[in-house]
This record gives C-alpha cells, structure tokens and sequence, in this order.
C-alpha cells in the first residue's frame, strides 16, 4: 500500500487554524500535500453531514480543527462543536465506521508546528487505514 | 379501563376538554389497539386500556390537523408524558395546550393539568433503559467495528426511504425536513446504501439529547430495522458524557445546543 | 447512621480518661458506639516514615473491617489516627491514581476497600448531636482556653475540617455547655507532640509557653480533643515547671469530660482522678460584658 | 450561467517557485463557468488589481477568484478592487496557494494538483455567492457611563468633550469613587480630594453630562448603537431643586451614631447626611433604615430646620429611561474585609485595619482630622506594622492574583504615618516589592532611606492581643528566617483587591462576560484592553482588575476614544457575514418550527423570537430572527439547526457544500 496516496478534507476555522496554517507557510515549514483546507468562520459552524459528504465523494481521512476551548474568537462556538463531535463519534462508532479517520484537534493561530505535525501524523495514520473503498463503494446508483 | 371511560366522559361533557386521544380496538390481532378520537361524550365507551396499547400518543399533538380541533385530552403512557415535556422544553407545546391522563400498567388514571404536575409525576418514574435493553444494546456494542459494519449494512439494506420512522416520532415536527432540501440535496433521494446510511446517521443526530426511547420509530418501520438501538445508543453516550436526560423538564436546555466548560475532550489532539 | 469506634492504642492505654468520659457521655446522650470488630494500629507517625504501602494499608484495613460491619461513619477520637485515616481515605478515593492503589492496598490487607466510610473527629461527631444545651445538669461556668493541637485541622486540605488558622468549633461547643471560651493565641501551636519521649525539653518549652499564656489570660481549664496534647499538657507538668521556674496548677481536661462534668456526671466516672495535675477550681467568679462597637473588621450592613 | 474570472498569482516567485502557475491558469479556464483565467507576478499591485477590474468590465464578470496569499492578507485589497469596478465585493473570494501550498510543500506535480484543487474549490465556492450589502445601523450619539469613580468621571469628560451627550450613574449619593477616600496619592502625595473635585465640579457644569447620583441601573436592553437603559433613581427623601445644600439638617440631625460607610466604619455619621465635604452633588440623603422617622414615624426635625422646606418623606424611586449607543463600565472594585484574616485578627481586634480605614485616619476630613489615632483608645500608635500582600497572591484564601497597588499604598501609608508621628515606628512586612510605574521604586527607596520604614523581607504568621499590645509573630527571610515578634500598637493589612459585590449581578444585567473573581474581561488581554466581547460596551477602571489611578485614567480615556470613534459615524457599518432566518411566501411564512435551539446557543443573545400574526392579529407560529447589529458571524446556530433553516452570508450551506463536492474532484450533479 505504500504508493497510496490518501485524501485528506481539512475542515478548519478561520481565526485559529486558517492563521496556524498560514503561520506554518510564513515559517515555510513543510509538510505532506495530501491535505486540502476548507476555511469555516468558527468549528461552530462545521455541519457533521459535510463530513459525510466528504466521505461519500472520495475522502479517505478528514481533519476538524479549530481554536482551543476558552481562547476562541467567538467565545463559544468551539465548545458547542465539541459536544457534537462527541455524539457523532460515538455515532459513527457505533454504527463500525472507523472513527480514527476523523482526527479532531485544536490548534491556535500561533501553533504553525503542531499544524504541521497534525497533517503529516494524520496523512501517515490514513495512509496505513489504506483507501477507504468500504465507504466509497456505497455510492450505488448515479453517476460512476 | 371503566375510570378511564368515565373521566373521558366527564371531560366531554364538561367541555373542559373538545377532544379525547385514547386507544381503540384495532382491526385483527396484527394491530391489537389504534388511536382513537373521541369528540362526544357517548362514543367514550370505545376507549381501551391494556399492554398492547403501547403507541406514544403525543404524536399527534404536533399534527396540525389534530391541533385544530381544540384542546385535547391525551391518555398518556410515561414515554408520552417525557415527550410532552421535551416538546414543550423546545416551545412547541404551552403549559394549557393539553390535559394529560397519565395511566400506569394497572389502569390507574391520573389527571395532570399542568407541566408542574407531569413534571412531578414523571420524576417519581424509573426513566433508565430497561436491563433487557441495556444487555440487548451491550451485544451490539461489544462486537468488534467490521461485525457492527456488517450488521448495519444489511439492516440499512433493507430500507424504503419510506419515512415512516419520521411520520411516527412526535419529536419529528419540522414543517420542511432536511431531507426535502434539495439545494444542495443534503440526503441523497435514492434508497441505496448510501442514502439509506446518510438518512439514518442524520435522523439519529437529530434525536440527541432529545429522543425519549419511546419505541414507536422501529415500531412503524415496515422492514424491521432496530431503529431504536441508534437512539439508546446516543441516549447514553449523553447521558454518559453530559449527565443530562431527555424529557425530564418543561424548562429546559437542550443538550447539544448548551456546553459544559469540562466536557470530555480525550479524543481531540 | 451507624457510628463506629475506633479507640486506637492511646484509648486503651494512657489516655483511658479520654474513653472513659467518652463512654459516659455517649451513654447519657443515647448514643451507641460500637467498637469495630478486630481494629489495628493505625500505624500513628511511625508506619509513613517508613513506608507508604504500610502506612495505608493499616488504616484501610481497619476502615474496611468498619464497611464489613456495615458502619457508616468511624469517630476516631485520637487526633494521630484520626489524620492517619483521613489521609488515606483521600489517598485511596480522591487523590489521582487512586484506583489502581486502591486496588493494590487492598489485595495487601485481602479485604476489599470501597471508602463508604467516613472519617470523624471528636468535635464533628459532638457537634452532630443536637439537644446538648437541654442536657446540662451543672453548667460548666469557667474560663476555658481551648487547645486544638495540630492534627485535628491539618493538613486542611484533605482534613477539611472548621478553620485550620483560627477554629471556633471547640470554642461553640463549651459555649454550649456554659463556658466561656477565651480569646487566645495558642490554639493550634505545637505542643511537642512526639518529642515527648526524645525531646522532653523541646516539649517542656513549647508546652510551657501554651500554659503560660492561657494562665496569664485568665483560663481556669485548658481542654483538648487529642491524647497526645493531654500528655504533654499534663503529664510532662514537672519537666514544663522545672524549666519555667514557675507552678502552673491549670488543669488540662479532654472534651468529653469537661462536656461529662456538665452532664453531672461524676468526677470518678469521668476518669478525672486519673490526671497528674489534680482537676480543682476556685469558686465562680462573674464576668464582665463584652465591648459594644463593631470590630474594624465589619462593615456597617454587614453582619 | 456563472461568468467567473480567475487570476493566479505568482507572488514575484513565492508562488511560481513551486507552483507551475501556468498550468494551473489552464485548468482553471476548463472549469465550466469560468470565462477568463490569466496569471500575473503581482496581483496585489496596481497593475494586477487594474487586470481585475479591467477583466470585469470586458468581460462582466459575475464571479473572481483571486488564487494567491491568504485572504487574511489581500482579501479587503481585492474586494476593494472588485467594488471600484462595480462587481459587489462579496463575489470575490481568495484561494491560498501560498501559505497554504506553494510555501509548505516541495515543487512538484502535488503540488501543483493540489494549488488547482484549492482553485476549483474556490471556484465552485463563489458560484454560489451572493451579492451582500454592508449593513447598517443606526447610532444613538449618547454614552452611558456606570460608575462615577475617577475613571467614570474621565471618561464621562472625554466623551462630553469629543461633543457627545453623557449620562453618568453613581450608586453612592455623590461620585467620587474610592478616590475620594484617599488622603494623599502617590507617588506624588498630592492631596487626593484637591485633583479630584476639580474633575468633580467639571462633570457637573459640563452641559453634555446628565448625572444621576444615588442611583443604579434597572436594566438594559437592545445592541451596540440602540441600547434601552432604565435607571433607578432611588429616593433621596428630599427635593433636588429646593435644597440648597446648607447642611443644617445633617447638623440638627439627632440620630448620629451611625457608622459612616465613607470613612470604612471608622467614624460615625447622622441618618441625613452628606457622605463628605466636598460631595458632587451636594445634596444629602436620609438613610431609611436608621432615621427614626421611618423607624418609628416620630422626629422629622430634619423637615423642621430645612429653610427651603426641600425634605420629602414619602419620595418614591423613580425609573428613568434613556436611550444610549455605548456603554462604559466604570464601576470600580473593593477591598477584601470581613472575617477574611481571623489569624491576623481582623475583624477581631479593633487596632487591626484595613487599608481603606488608614487612608481615612490620615484624611483631613476623615473621624481623626488626620490624626493617628488607634480605635480601641485613641492613642498615637508608637509602632505601627504594615502587612503587604493580606490576601493577594494566596491560592489557600482563593485569590491567586497580585493587586498591583499595595505595594505602593502600603509605603505610602508607613510615610504618612512618619510624617504624622516622627518618633513612630513603621515595620512592613513584604514578600516583593511591586513598583513598576514612573517615579514608583524611588518612592519607595524615599520611604525606606530618608523615612526609615523598617522593611522586613517574611510573613505575618498570627496575631494576638496580650496586655494591650498586638503581638505580631512573623519571619525575616532575609536574616535565615528568624522568627521575631514585634509587640505593635497598630497593624494596616493592605487586604487584597476584589470585585465589588454586585459586580456579577450587574454584568449578568449588562450582559457581558467576567472571569472566576467577577473582574469584567476584556475582549483580548493584549490588543482590546478596553473592550468587551458584547460590541459597545468598553471597560474603564478596576472594574476590569485591579490598578492605580493614572492607569485607571488612561484607560477611562481610551474607552472615551472608542465611543467617540463609534459615535463619529451616523450609522455602524458592518461586515454583512451574519447570519438569516428563512423566510418563505405565506402560509409556511418559514421553514423555522420554533424550537429556538439558536436561541440558546448563540453567545451574543444575537437571535430574536418574531411573532408572525395574520391581517386579523391571530398569532400564526412564532419563530426566530437574526438581530443583524449583534450576530457576529460564527455560525454555531447553522450547524445546530435540524430543519437547515437558518444560513450565514459567506458560509451558506450550498457555498460549502459546493467547496467539498468541488475539492473532491465531483461535479455538481454528483448527489
């Protein structure tokens, strides 16, 4: 499985990790390409359906980041995705999707390392999970 | 079930109430006991009360049609009553909408008027899941990810997108469901595995923290599928995590709209 | 509410006073206090300088005997074993990796621990009982200074028990048995406690220095709530007098007897004759009222 | 059909250098709906901007996707760009193909890929976006201030001052704040009543200043620029206009053994009385719950001697409502007392003292005309201990913080006290000296070298009176933490800064936001000192923590310049990124059922309950709206909704959904 390479959606919000990431690009740290970032103004905001969407159009391994609880911008948004993210892991958990293709996180918009490290140990961790063609294949009917 | 009638009767006659939701006889033995309307005092005779009257009848406070004939009475079994207080804690339901005639497994009626009372008579209930639930839910959980796959998959197979589980659950009233939203088309419209799977994850979110486990969603699924193991389940992971239980108070917080500063954090980096 | 007895080795030997009055005072107050079937030493200041596992496992061994007997709260009326038994009730239930200790100590004493038990202390389990003040036969009418050593509010963290700086709850409860608990400096200082055997200087200096400031305040009585301080304060009298050049005739009386004496029970029963320093009073004197202003402390409005 | 225009960057060769921006201009043209796709070396330039706006007026382009740095950096630039050449800004989005690809990952066919997936996803982004106006709310061009401290009355002042109306409210019958307490300040020693009622006088001549004293806000309602204040005066038991302020009821009063709240329980004050000499206003006020006419209905000499009849026994509080655009808390702190110290004896031992009680001994206008006098027998205390830190910086009492001013009220205290009582002998006992601000530490090294103030580097253990004297048993660390005993006449604690008591219930009326202690936060702790997350209403003073009279001023002033900058405006402008309640044609009028799960989760109170009713007032169904002047964007309620009917502007939900199907290399009709 080693020439696999995974699709990675990074779901992130704007005022933390968005600013991680480009605090990671103006240190000019590098780090594998197999993420892609999509900015949302707060993790408040991230829908767990988008995170099936991404799923069921090709994700192998998805990233939800935002700012760490009590130093957020909007002063609560990050905690009320928190307790969602609790319930749709235990969801998915129960329902045997594996939950380690979700990788949550907080990373501030200081932490261009852990930015860095978050991508590449989850680019590794999918790498090893292999393709997920399991979920993929459920596409059934439409356009293949 | 004569106490049951007679106060149906009193109440009609008294005009304190325009109708009463009670269970009737059903037509053969597959359905024992149906809902029944009763408008005059005279028809209370038809009303019934043993163990197959199992249907949470709050449902139909939430249909418009039903809600436009007036005050109801509503004969309520104790999942009936939590859902009456869920649905008013999300302010679908006011304190005079309803008269609920609670009715415990012996037939004994009692007439609670306000969300104070149910709230009180509710508190004295034993709201857990049963012990037979909870092992029938253990099996479930201690099977290993590729065996729960496995399981969901053939039940999901089986699904219509027939949505008979959302027309039987009281606590599925929105006016337009996600799932009509086609722009964009949030569940795929097809009953394949994947429309199949994406509807139920979203029906099952959507019960968090709100879900009573009243039973009626897998009783109204014409395939079988055991559409309640989804809600136990989130059922106590909300419990577990957040210590809050559904249905227990007219004024409360929700738990997935309201946070608590040290929830459980271990899986996030 | 089961209460359980744990006398420790003090109860039964030095300080049989201390029992004695104890047993008296339940008596007259109704209130039943079995011993817990086959207790041990606590393992006092000895066991946890030498080793840790020893110094838990002797208390949780004879707080589980205390659970197995259905006990739902210990009195421990010695201060020693009742900080002893505090610490490890917090060692093996509050404190982090509390369970996998918990679970080794009890493998060490076989017997499974749970913590239902709780700890009390002699004040606390007075303070408990209601309807004192209907009791009294004979107020106990003097000037008392009361002493509360170290171990009864410390460490204050885990002991969690009334003020650890100033206590007042030794002070409500001769108020509630008529008498007049004095404003004193010496509350919590060091007696010399363990030094009594080693050190008996370094105890005739500290315990002589708590003497003379209750007798320069007036005090007709210094009460205690620990054997340990009663030993020091009474036993040790010569040593203190010899080094302070000075006779100290105060009297030092355990809790529960100055609480006996109130009760009108009498002297012998209350294991009085048993001190050094013997128990006698000059007749009462009246007392003078309190100032009237608020102290600086308070603000006006507030209570 | 969309009409969109891609520019890709190359950022001199930031981007280039990794990145084969050609290739990617050659993708982009192949998306369906985009109609121009070019590559530039700068497009943040003049030149490159001309490109954009030249691209949209050939072309008339109804979407741009700009691929270069991060929005972060030129996303206003560009939008800016687009508005001059009259696309609406808001259908220019920035794909990041710098910090977020060219700068993190080697050159390379990745690369690349992924700079065109960015691309195609930005693309797919603002297809969906909609042309959005800045929205805009009205100001109210007024400011309430609460509090009438130094900083409230500094604030008030600029804010009058920069041509606004003001309308201040003091709890206490005159304002003043603890300031007027003071004798003296440092590290000057000015007097503190002569450079404070100078500002005292002004607030109250200044025409564009309503001050309401004795009174406490009721309630407030409404958002930045519209705020509803009711304010309860509360009955001074005399009429404003007819008193003149001769004082002849406070001196004919006969019920005078009340303990002034002023002079911190030290001195004493009749039941009508005016707080102290110099008060703004100048009017006294009957304390109800000691004059003896309320008690017991008899006396009213008061009414008797008044030469304008102005005493009104049965005046009642009075609402006052006002409108206001800003709010300032001014509202100041509070010393620790109460039996916070029993080993130290406070609350206990009259001679033991609080901070507040010392600076009212030493006042000229204070119980003792600024003699040392000790309480208990009115002595001249000979040696007097100081204890710095009583409270602050001690985890085991809760209050973990250090309150910034001791250190230098407490040497300024042992000064005074050896300018009052030159044979006295002043001991202070420190654990560090804190006196960072201008002319500090050589206030401090005057205290200690020319008035001999004995610094003993230890803590206080405990306490206790024997024969008359306290006996203050302490350690001097520096000396091998020899314990030592000083037998004092007097001990000062300098007891450790808290919030005021009401200070939570005030912020909960307010709603803004405080930490564990109930000081107000601030809405960051380094770059908005003077803000608070609720937009228009801004901090002054020790309200927000504890601090000393020129940061008290400072701060009061750079709230006073923030309300000016909002009220510079006629109306608020406002990013338009918030978010909307659907609303549908009758007889669904919505898709929202009510069930108000945004309401509960929104952080800033930013979603309303609308009643829709039909033309015959029959209440239809109840169902939320967006406040468009508090909604700040996050989007927590979009996600929370179950029936999806409620989106952001930015970040609706086709938007997103567009960007994941697109990222993910799946057209649109890919359900």
């Amino acid at each position: 499985m080693s020439d696999f390479e995974p699709k990675i959606v990074a779901f992130v919000c704007n005022w933390c990790t968005y600013a991680g990431a480009d605090l990671t690009g103006t240190n000019r740290m590098k780090y594998s390409p197999r993420v892609t970032i999509i900015r949302f103004p707060c993790t408040g905001r991230i829908d767990f359906m988008l995170l099936l969407k991404a799923f069921a159009n090709g994700a192998d391994g998805i990233i939800v980041s935002g700012c760490h609880p009590n130093d957020y911008h909007y002063s609560s948004g990050n905690f009320h995705a928190r307790r969602r993210w609790i319930v749709f892991r235990g969801l998915l958990d129960f329902l045997g999707i594996d939950v380690r293709r979700v990788q949550f996180s907080w990373v501030s918009a200081a932490e261009g390392a852990k930015w860095a490290q978050l991508v590449d140990a989850t680019a590794e961790q999918i790498r090893q999970l292999g393709p997920f063609s399991g979920y993929h294949k459920l596409r059934g009917a439409g356009v293949e | 079930m004569e106490t049951l009638r007679n106060k149906a009767r009193e109440l009609l006659a008294s005009k304190t109430v325009q109708m009463v939701i009670g269970y009737g006889r059903g037509s053969g033995e597959a359905a024992p006991a149906r809902a029944v309307f009763i408008r005059a005092a005279a028809e209370a005779e038809s009303l019934i009360f043993d163990a197959s009257c199992q249907q949470n009848l709050a449902v139909y406070l939430m249909k418009p049609e039903v809600r436009q004939l007036g005050k109801a009475a509503l004969v309520a079994t104790p999942s009936a009553l939590r859902t009456i207080l869920q649905l008013a804690a999300e302010n679908q339901v006011k304190d005079h909408d309803l008269l609920a005639l609670a009715v415990d497994a012996q037939g004994e009626v009692t007439p609670l008027a306000t969300l104070q009372t149910i709230e009180a008579h509710v508190a004295a209930l034993d709201c857990n899941l049963s012990a037979g639930e909870k092992t029938e839910l253990q099996k479930y959980v201690a099977l290993d990810p590729e065996q729960r796959r496995q399981f969901w998959q053939e039940e999901f197979a089986r699904c219509l997108k027939c949505y008979a589980c959302r027309g039987a659950c009281p606590l599925c009233y929105c006016s337009r469901c996600t799932v009509e939203c086609n722009q964009p088309q949030w569940i795929p419209v097809p009953a394949h595995d994947l429309g199949n799977l994406e509807w139920n994850v979203m029906r099952a979110m959507h019960l968090a923290g709100r879900c009573v486990n009243c039973g009626d969603c897998s009783r109204a699924c014409p395939v079988g599928i055991p559409l309640y193991l989804l809600n136990q389940r989130l059922l106590s992971e909300v419990l577990a995590n957040f210590n809050f239980r559904s249905g227990m108070a007219a004024k409360a917080d929700n738990a997935m709209s309201t946070f608590k500063p040290d929830d459980p954090e271990d899986f996030i980096r | 509410m089961k209460t359980g007895f744990y006398p420790g080795c003090s109860m039964k030997g030095s300080a049989r006073e201390y029992s004695e009055s104890l047993m008296a005072v339940a008596k007259v107050l109704g209130r039943e206090l079995p011993e817990i079937p086959d207790w041990n030493c606590c393992g006092a200041t000895a066991a946890h300088n030498l080793d840790r596992d020893l110094a838990l496992a002797l208390p949780a061994r004879i707080l589980a005997a205390a659970e197995k007997a259905g006990m739902d709260e210990v009195l421990v009326p010695c201060a020693a074993c009742y900080s002893r038994l505090s610490v490890t009730r917090h060692e093996l239930l509050d404190a982090k990796g509390s369970e996998a200790l918990r679970a080794r100590i009890s493998g060490l004493i076989e017997a499974e621990y749970r913590g239902s038990a709780k700890v009390v202390n002699i004040l606390e389990w007075l303070a408990g009982i209601g309807g004192l003040e209907g009791l009294i036969q004979a107020p106990f009418a003097r000037k008392v200074a009361c002493y509360y050593g170290c171990l009864l509010v410390r460490p204050a963290g885990i002991v969690k028990f009334d003020r650890p700086e100033e206590p007042q709850s030794m002070d409500r409860l001769m108020k509630k048995i008529g008498a007049e608990p004095l404003d004193w400096a010496f509350k919590t200082e060091c007696c010399g406690a363990g030094f009594s055997i080693s050190r008996n200087d370094l105890v005739a200096r500290l315990s002589g220095l708590i003497l003379d400031d209750a007798v320069a305040r007036g005090a007709e009585a210094v009460i205690v709530a620990c054997p340990m301080c009663h030993l020091n304060l009474d036993m040790r009298r010569p040593n203190i007098e010899k080094r302070a050049d000075k006779k100290f005739r105060i009297p030092v009386l355990y809790v529960t007897q100055a609480i006996g004496l109130a009760l009108g029970i009498a002297p012998k029963k209350l294991g009085l004759q048993r001190h050094k320093v013997t128990v006698r009073f000059s007749p009462a004197v009246d007392k003078s009222p309190a100032e009237t202003l608020p102290p600086s402390g308070t603000r006006p409005g507030e209570a | 059909m969309a009409r969109i225009g891609v520019f890709i960057c190359h950022c001199g060769e930031n981007i280039s250098a990794t990145v084969d921006v050609a290739k990617v201009a050659a993708a982009a043209a192949k998306i369906p709906g985009v109609v121009h796709s070019v590559d530039y070396k700068y497009m943040c330039s003049d030149p490159g901007q001309q490109m954009v706006s030249s691209a949209i007026k050939e072309k008339n382009l109804t979407g741009v996707v700009v691929a270069a740095c991060s929005p972060r950096m030129h996303e206003p630039t560009f939008r800016r760009a687009c508005a001059e050449a009259g696309l609406n800004p808001f259908l220019c989005e920035m794909a990041n193909i710098r910090e977020h690809c060219s700068w993190v990952h080697e050159k390379g066919e990745a690369t690349t890929n992924k700079a065109i997936d960015i691309v195609r996803t930005l693309v797919a982004k603002v297809k969906k976006n909609k042309a959005l106006l800045p929205i805009k709310v009205p100001v109210t061009k007024t400011a309430l201030v609460l509090g009438g401290g130094i900083a409230g009355i500094q604030a008030s002042l600029d804010i009058a001052n920069s041509g606004h109306k003001v309308i201040l409210v003091e709890k206490e019958p005159s304002i003043g704040g603890h300031m007027s307490q003071l004798s003296e300040t440092f590290p000057t020693l000015d007097c503190s009543q002569c450079i404070l009622t100078p500002r005292m006088v002004e607030v109250a001549q200044n025409p564009n200043i309503t001050l309401y004293s004795y009174a406490e806000l009721e309630s407030l309602e409404g958002f930045i620029g519209n705020f509803k204040a009711r304010i309860r005066k509360k009955a001074r038991s005399l009429d404003e206009k007819l008193c003149t302020g001769c004082g002849l009821c406070c001196q004919k009063c006969p019920t005078k053994k009340i303990a002034s709240d002023f002079d911190a329980g030290l001195g004493m004050r009749p039941a009508i009385y005016v707080p102290f000499p110099q008060a703004v206003p100048n009017k006294p006020v009957i304390d109800r719950e000691h004059c003896t006419y309320y008690l017991k209905g008899k006396c009213r000499l008061c009414e008797k001697v008044c030469p304008t009849q102005a005493i009104r026994f049965d005046q009642a509080d009075e609402i006052v409502e006002v409108e206001v655009g800003a709010v300032v808390m001014a509202t100041g702190f509070d010393i620790k007392h109460g039996d916070f110290f029993p080993e130290y004896g406070y609350g206990n031992y009259r001679d033991v003292i609080d901070g507040l009680q010392f600076e009212r001994m030493a006042s000229a206008s204070g119980p003792t005309l600024g003699e040392m006098r000790r309480p208990s027998d009115g002595k001249v205390p000979e040696i007097v201990v100081f204890i710095a830190c009583a409270g602050s910086r001690d985890p085991a009492k809760g209050i973990e913080y250090c309150s910034k001013i001791c250190c230098m009220y407490t040497a300024k205290h042992a000064m005074l006290y050896r300018h009052k009582v030159h044979h006295g002998k002043p001991y202070v006992f420190y654990m560090d000296i804190r006196a960072g601000g201008k002319m500090y530490e050589e206030f401090v090294r005057r205290a200690i070298e020319e008035d001999g103030v004995q610094y003993i580097r230890g803590r206080v253990s405990r306490i206790y009176e024997r024969g008359g004297k306290l006996i203050v048993k302490g350690a001097d660390t520096l000396l091998g933490a020899r314990p030592m005993e000083i037998e004092a006449d007097m001990v000062v604690l300098a007891t450790a800064g808290v919030a005021n008591p009401g200070a939570e219930a005030l912020a909960q009326k307010v709603h803004i936001s405080y930490d564990s202690h109930h000081f107000y936060s601030e809405a960051h702790p380094k770059l908005r000192p003077v803000e608070t997350n609720t937009a228009g209403i801004f901090l002054a003073g020790a309200c927000q923590a504890p601090k000393d009279i020129p940061e008290s001023v400072a701060q009061a002033s750079g709230a006073a310049a923030k309300v000016a900058a909002l009220f510079s405006q006629d109306e608020l402008i406002r990013e338009p990124l918030i978010a909307v309640v659907d609303r549908q044609a009758p007889p669904l009028y919505s898709t929202c059922v009510g069930c108000f799960l945004c309401q509960t989760s929104c952080p800033y109170q930013a979603i309303e309950k609308e009643e829709i009713r039909g033309r015959d007032g029959q209440l239809i169904k109840t169902v939320a709206k967006v406040n468009p002047g508090l909604c700040q964007g996050c989007g927590t309620c979009v996600a929370l909704c179950r029936s999806k009917s409620i989106d952001i502007q930015g970040f609706s939900h086709e938007q997103v959904y567009a960007e994941v199907l697109a990222l993910l290399n799946r057209g649109e009709s890919d359900v």
